[in-house]
């Protein structure tokens, strides 16, 4: 039983990072259709940027968390306007396939050697890790800060997105860009703006994964990208509970196909939950199946 | 008001609008007063949505000016051109459907200052009560009246100098069109001018000052609403005489 | 004999009612029209019968066999054909080719004669080209032929849509306001065809329209619609001047139109 | 393209033109002024042109958006590996082996269509995306049912029966049954699917049939393809059938432009010389740069010609007589 909710919390950690990501996603493809590759890399520049934050330049985890959150913005804004922007009424395809250049551009840009090189690096831990003991279920102070810190943001997503006047211009556009328009809203600022609060959550989250899992690489943003976009499409694309409700689930079902059945095994049962899951529920847990106009 | 403008709110001259290699407007002309009430009456694809779409910026001509305050707007983006104090309410409402009654009305004074919100609300429940009773559901919950009335009420909340409405009585009864169409008077008489698209072309010739007849792109018949209720072409088209 | 039996047809869409108890037969060699204001449920009729919804209950019967739920491309090898409201054509595939796939659930050559071009594959080909060809020419786009269809201007869509229609040889013709937007010259040219190709084919034509001149001109007995509901059935001139369908259709008040 | 009577018509024209030139191909090789290395990068380029016309047919001609090609690639590759380990290498096996391949890809992709192609567009994607990382995963637990599959370490002692003979005329084959396919009255049926799928059912097609049909073939050549793979590179690693694999052949099918064979044939070539033509090109110190180039080459095209090479066109002797242009 202590096994069992040793695994959970470990799962709902993971999650928890996942749904940082995830967010991202859900929101980009809320507002523009388009499947951005590119999110998992601005996780992973998040994640370099916390460890220059804290090992080079000295800064508390606090103010580290917050380097890179409006680092990654403005990296997501920058993707947007430069290679997005100007194929918003291209075919989707092209848009889709830009994203995966932006995405592979990163990837093997940070790999060379005078950027962030292909070696991983140990990731900084300013404080020492300390296990607390409930009930035969160990949790650590890094634990709490994931739990915390990522709790924190998306309360502060869901306040935003829902109480705010550009939070719901962002809504407005997600569900009628025209109209927005009408209303007088200048629909690509709002698409900016999404571009960079996502990206700042997906930088937050990179910071994050650094403490909890503590060794980075230029191309660690690659599965847990595809696995936060797999929770987005999980929990129903395009809203907001949605990701986080979808990544909660993987990151549950991936750490219990760990410790129950298999670790080569995890992506596999994690991707055949997605599928099983569309092939049930089309639009997501909680997505609103759509009906074709005739 | 600027001088050139001599009391014409907006003048559409010359308009054309293609999509892709089919083209929807044939370059049209008209013009709507200060105070005036003027409206589009055609069939089903004759290019009336079309061209509120390209006044409020929506779609971009592909030749023609629009001019708003004697101010080129043609080519301008749509949210530009709602911060001028011209609005579109959009045909089939459009409603943000998830979203409260509140919200979105909200939405429709984006560009007003926050200030002045509440005030701006609580006259336009002078003119649609209903939706004050209504302010907290979500937009989904209400009936294809209030709905209408949902989208007019979204539309004078940027307080616009002008309002376009685009077939504002589709699906609706005809108790209800009759009680829009009442409003939409009533709106005019409080000072907003109106263009109006319809399909209804007895309620349209009733409320409207001044009528312009399209047909497959092109103005073919304008004049004032008593001339064209006894035009024989009209009757014939339009009325089903 | 009727050729399409509608009995009893409801249809929901979530909570909203969209047809509602809908009972129409229609004989063949009919030609009717289906009338009413936007949001009646005119379409949702049609998408009805040929297969696009399957009704919440009633039953349809072509030629005396039941054809509700079925799919739409059996519903279309039974010998109904459609043309929609807002024209869909196979924007990417040219004049030609948007009819001779309308043929294509004849063919018997299949997958392996097509890759090794067999005589059987040949003659088929022939056929279906022929065929196709013959229609673009009744309706005058044989000059087109090779032009993708999304590049034609809009009256010659809705020709070329209707050609699509009538390359199966089908025996009910659906027609979803094949007037919407053409001018009045345009529109005289319409009825003509309508007229002409229900003659040459054999048809029978069920038709949804706004304009109430292709609807006196060419039906022969109309149904009004109103709220999903039929309000009325009739000869065109009677159905005019049915004080209910003036008031739901042309949207006046009854008294005033009796003034 | 408007052949007369006297002139050779295009179809013949292009037939002498292919032997030709691949006479001259094969005279170079056995002389070796192109070097093995060059001829196992031409041998890739048939490939990988085998695999893109695939997925053209899924995705261009059928409309069905598949990231998990590599996924079938990999079936292919192993399935005939499989069979010539087995049987022992020889040309027999090697045939029996690329049928194999395609047979196996086909038959998968078969089940796994038949539900998930009820999915749409992004979800669709999504679906086949989540797929291939599966597969991906059984390759790499492979050796615990099949030890000679190898799972991660990758698979061994596979013969090295193709060569660039093989690839070229299997690629031509391809090609020609591509071509009759897409001009004929199935062809016409899969891409109304494209095009609309309502209007489709509308006109008699039964579109549940023409997906499934379109993306069984389309899986089937990529299985011929990984065949023909394992048999040019006698090793097979799981890493080498991911996502990335994937993306890359959709690369290609986009690049040459969706629905055109021509465009696919362009593509495939130009880009496997491209990325290997850099490897030879650049200096040793910049190599890493490779893969910083061939990225922003596809998002600077994509921004420049969103249609790819060629959007929707042919070269005229990829049409059949009926479908050539009267003038």
């Amino acid at each position: 039983m202590s096994y069992f909710l040793q695994q959970l919390i470990n799962g709902l950690q993971l999650g928890f990072v996942y749904a940082l990501i995830a967010l991202g996603y859900t929101m980009v493809y809320g507002i523009v259709k388009l499947i951005n590759f590119a999110h998992g890399d601005v996780f992973m520049v998040g994640a370099y940027l916390g460890f220059f934050a804290m090992a080079n330049w000295a800064l508390p985890f606090p103010v580290a968390i917050l380097v890179a959150m409006v680092g990654c913005a403005v990296l997501g804004m920058v993707i947007e306007r430069l290679a997005y922007k100007p194929l918003r009424n291209a075919p989707r395809i092209s848009a889709l396939i830009t994203a995966m250049g932006v995405s592979l551009f990163i990837e093997n840009f940070t790999n060379l050697n005078f950027v962030f090189g292909p070696a991983p690096r140990a990731f900084p831990r300013p404080f020492a890790v300390r296990t607390f003991n409930l009930g035969g279920v160990s949790i650590t102070n890094i634990t709490v800060i994931v739990f915390g810190v990522s709790i924190l943001l998306m309360v502060a997503l869901t306040w935003f997105v829902n109480s705010t006047k550009t939070g719901r211009a962002m809504r407005a556009v997600s569900m009628d860009k025209d109209t927005s328009r009408l209303m007088g809203i200048d629909v690509d600022r709002i698409i900016t703006i999404t571009f960079g609060i996502g990206s700042a959550l997906a930088g937050a989250g990179g910071v994050l994964f650094g403490f909890a899992y503590p060794q980075i690489q230029p191309l660690m943003g690659i599965m847990p990208g595809l696995k936060a976009f797999v929770a987005a499409v999980l929990g129903g694309i395009g809203i907001i509970p949605g990701a986080m409700l979808g990544a909660v689930i993987m990151g549950v079902v991936e750490t219990f196909t760990s410790a129950y059945v298999s670790s080569t095994l995890r992506d596999a049962v994690a991707f055949g939950v997605l599928i099983i899951v569309l092939l049930v529920r089309p639009t997501g847990i909680l997505g609103r199946p759509g009906r074709e106009k005739v | 008001m600027t001088q050139q403008s001599n009391g014409v709110l907006l003048s559409v001259k010359d308009l054309v609008v293609s999509y892709g290699a089919i083209r929807a407007l044939h370059g049209i002309s008209f013009e709507v007063g200060e105070g005036e009430v003027v409206t589009l009456i055609g069939a089903n694809g004759a290019g009336k949505s079309t061209t509120l779409n390209a006044v409020s910026g929506l779609v971009r001509p592909s030749g023609g000016e629009i001019r708003f305050l004697g101010r080129r707007i043609d080519g301008k983006p749509g949210h530009a051109i709602v911060r001028l104090g011209l609005t579109q309410v959009p045909e089939g409402r459009r409603p943000f459907l998830g979203m409260t009654v509140r919200e979105n009305l909200q939405l429709g004074a984006f560009n007003r200052p926050k200030s002045e919100i509440s005030e701006t609300m609580d006259r336009v429940f002078k003119s649609f009560p209903r939706l004050k009773e209504r302010l907290g559901q979500t937009a989904g919950t209400l009936s294809g009246g209030e709905l209408q009335m949902l989208a007019m009420a979204r539309g004078l909340m940027a307080r616009p100098r002008l309002m376009m409405l685009d077939e504002p009585s589709m699906g609706l009864s005809p108790i209800l069109v009759q009680e829009i169409f009442s409003i939409i008077s009533e709106i005019n008489r409080q000072g907003t001018s109106i263009l109006l698209v319809e399909q209804n072309a007895y309620m349209a010739l009733r409320v409207a000052h001044r009528v312009y007849v399209l047909e497959t792109g092109e103005v073919v018949l304008s004049g004032t609403a008593a001339e064209l209720r006894e035009s024989p072409r009209v009757k014939s088209a339009y009325l089903g005489e | 004999m009727s050729l399409l039996d509608i009995r009893g047809l409801t249809m929901k869409f979530g909570g909203l009612v969209a047809v509602k108890d809908f009972t129409v037969s229609i004989d063949a060699h009919e030609l009717v029209g289906l009338i009413g204001p936007n949001g009646a449920g005119k379409t949702t009729v049609f998408n009805l019968v040929t297969g696009m919804h399957a009704p919440v209950a009633g039953t349809i019967e072509f030629q005396g066999r039941r054809i509700q739920g079925m799919r739409p491309w059996r519903v279309y090898a039974l010998g109904i054909a459609r043309t929609f409201q807002n024209i869909r054509l196979f924007g990417m595939l040219s004049v030609l080719d948007n009819v001779r796939v309308a043929d294509h659930h004849r063919g018997e050559a299949g997958l392996v004669h097509s890759i090794l071009r067999s005589p059987k594959f040949r003659h088929e080909e022939k056929r279906t080209t022929d065929r196709a060809l013959e229609l673009l020419s009744i309706l005058g786009l044989d000059q087109r032929r090779d032009e993708l269809a999304r590049n034609l201007p809009y009256g010659e869509q809705r020709r070329l849509e209707i050609a699509r229609a009538l390359v199966s040889d089908p025996k009910l013709l659906l027609l979803d306001e094949p007037a919407a937007g053409m001018n009045p010259s345009e529109v005289g040219q319409l009825m003509e065809l309508i007229l002409s190709i229900k003659e040459r084919f054999n048809l029978t034509v069920f038709l949804i329209e706004h304009q109430m001149k292709v609807v006196m001109g060419v039906c022969e007995r109309v149904v009004v619609m109103e709220f999903g509901e039929i309000i009325c059935t009739g000869k065109p001139e009677q159905v005019q001047c049915d004080p209910k369908v003036v008031e739901a259709y042309l949207g006046v008040q009854a008294e005033e139109s009796q003034q | 393209m408007t052949g007369t009577r006297r002139r050779l018509s295009p179809g013949w024209l292009a037939l002498i033109v292919t032997v030709l030139a691949y006479a001259a191909l094969q005279t170079l090789m056995s002389t070796k002024v192109i070097n093995p290395y060059w001829q196992q990068v031409a041998g890739l380029a048939g490939i990988m042109a085998v695999s893109a016309l695939g997925l053209n047919l899924v995705y261009g001609y059928t409309g069905q958006f598949s990231l998990g090609h590599a996924a079938f690639y990999g079936i292919g590759a192993y399935a005939s590996a499989l069979v010539t380990r087995s049987l022992g290498p020889s040309i027999w096996t090697l045939l029996l082996g690329i049928a194999a391949g395609a047979v196996i890809a086909g038959l998968v992709a078969f089940l796994i269509g038949l539900p998930i192609l009820r999915l749409r567009s992004d979800y669709l994607a999504i679906a086949t995306l989540g797929f291939g990382i599966i597969m991906k995963v059984l390759f790499d637990n492979s050796d615990a049912v099949i030890p000679m599959m190898g799972g991660s370490a990758g698979m061994t002692g596979i013969a090295r029966l193709t060569n660039f003979a093989w690839v070229f005329v299997f690629a031509l084959g391809a090609t020609v049954v591509l071509r009759n396919l897409v001009f004929s009255s199935v062809g016409r049926a899969l891409v109304s699917v494209r095009e609309d799928e309502l209007a489709a059912e509308a006109v008699g097609i039964n579109t549940t049939k023409y997906k499934t049909l379109g993306f069984t073939l389309g899986c089937m050549y990529a299985g011929v393809a990984g065949a023909l793979y394992a048999h040019l590179y006698a090793y097979l690693n799981p890493f080498n059938f991911d996502f990335l694999k994937s993306i890359d052949v959709l690369l290609v099918v986009v690049l040459g432009g969706l629905g055109s064979i021509s465009g696919t044939l362009v593509a495939a070539v130009a880009w496997t010389f491209l990325l290997e033509g850099l490897r030879v090109a650049l200096p040793a110190s910049i190599q890493d740069w490779r893969m910083v180039i061939y990225p922003l080459v596809m998002v600077v095209f994509m921004i420049f010609r969103p249609g790819g090479l060629f959007s929707g066109t042919e070269f005229g002797f990829l049409k059949p007589r009926s479908a050539r242009r009267r003038t």
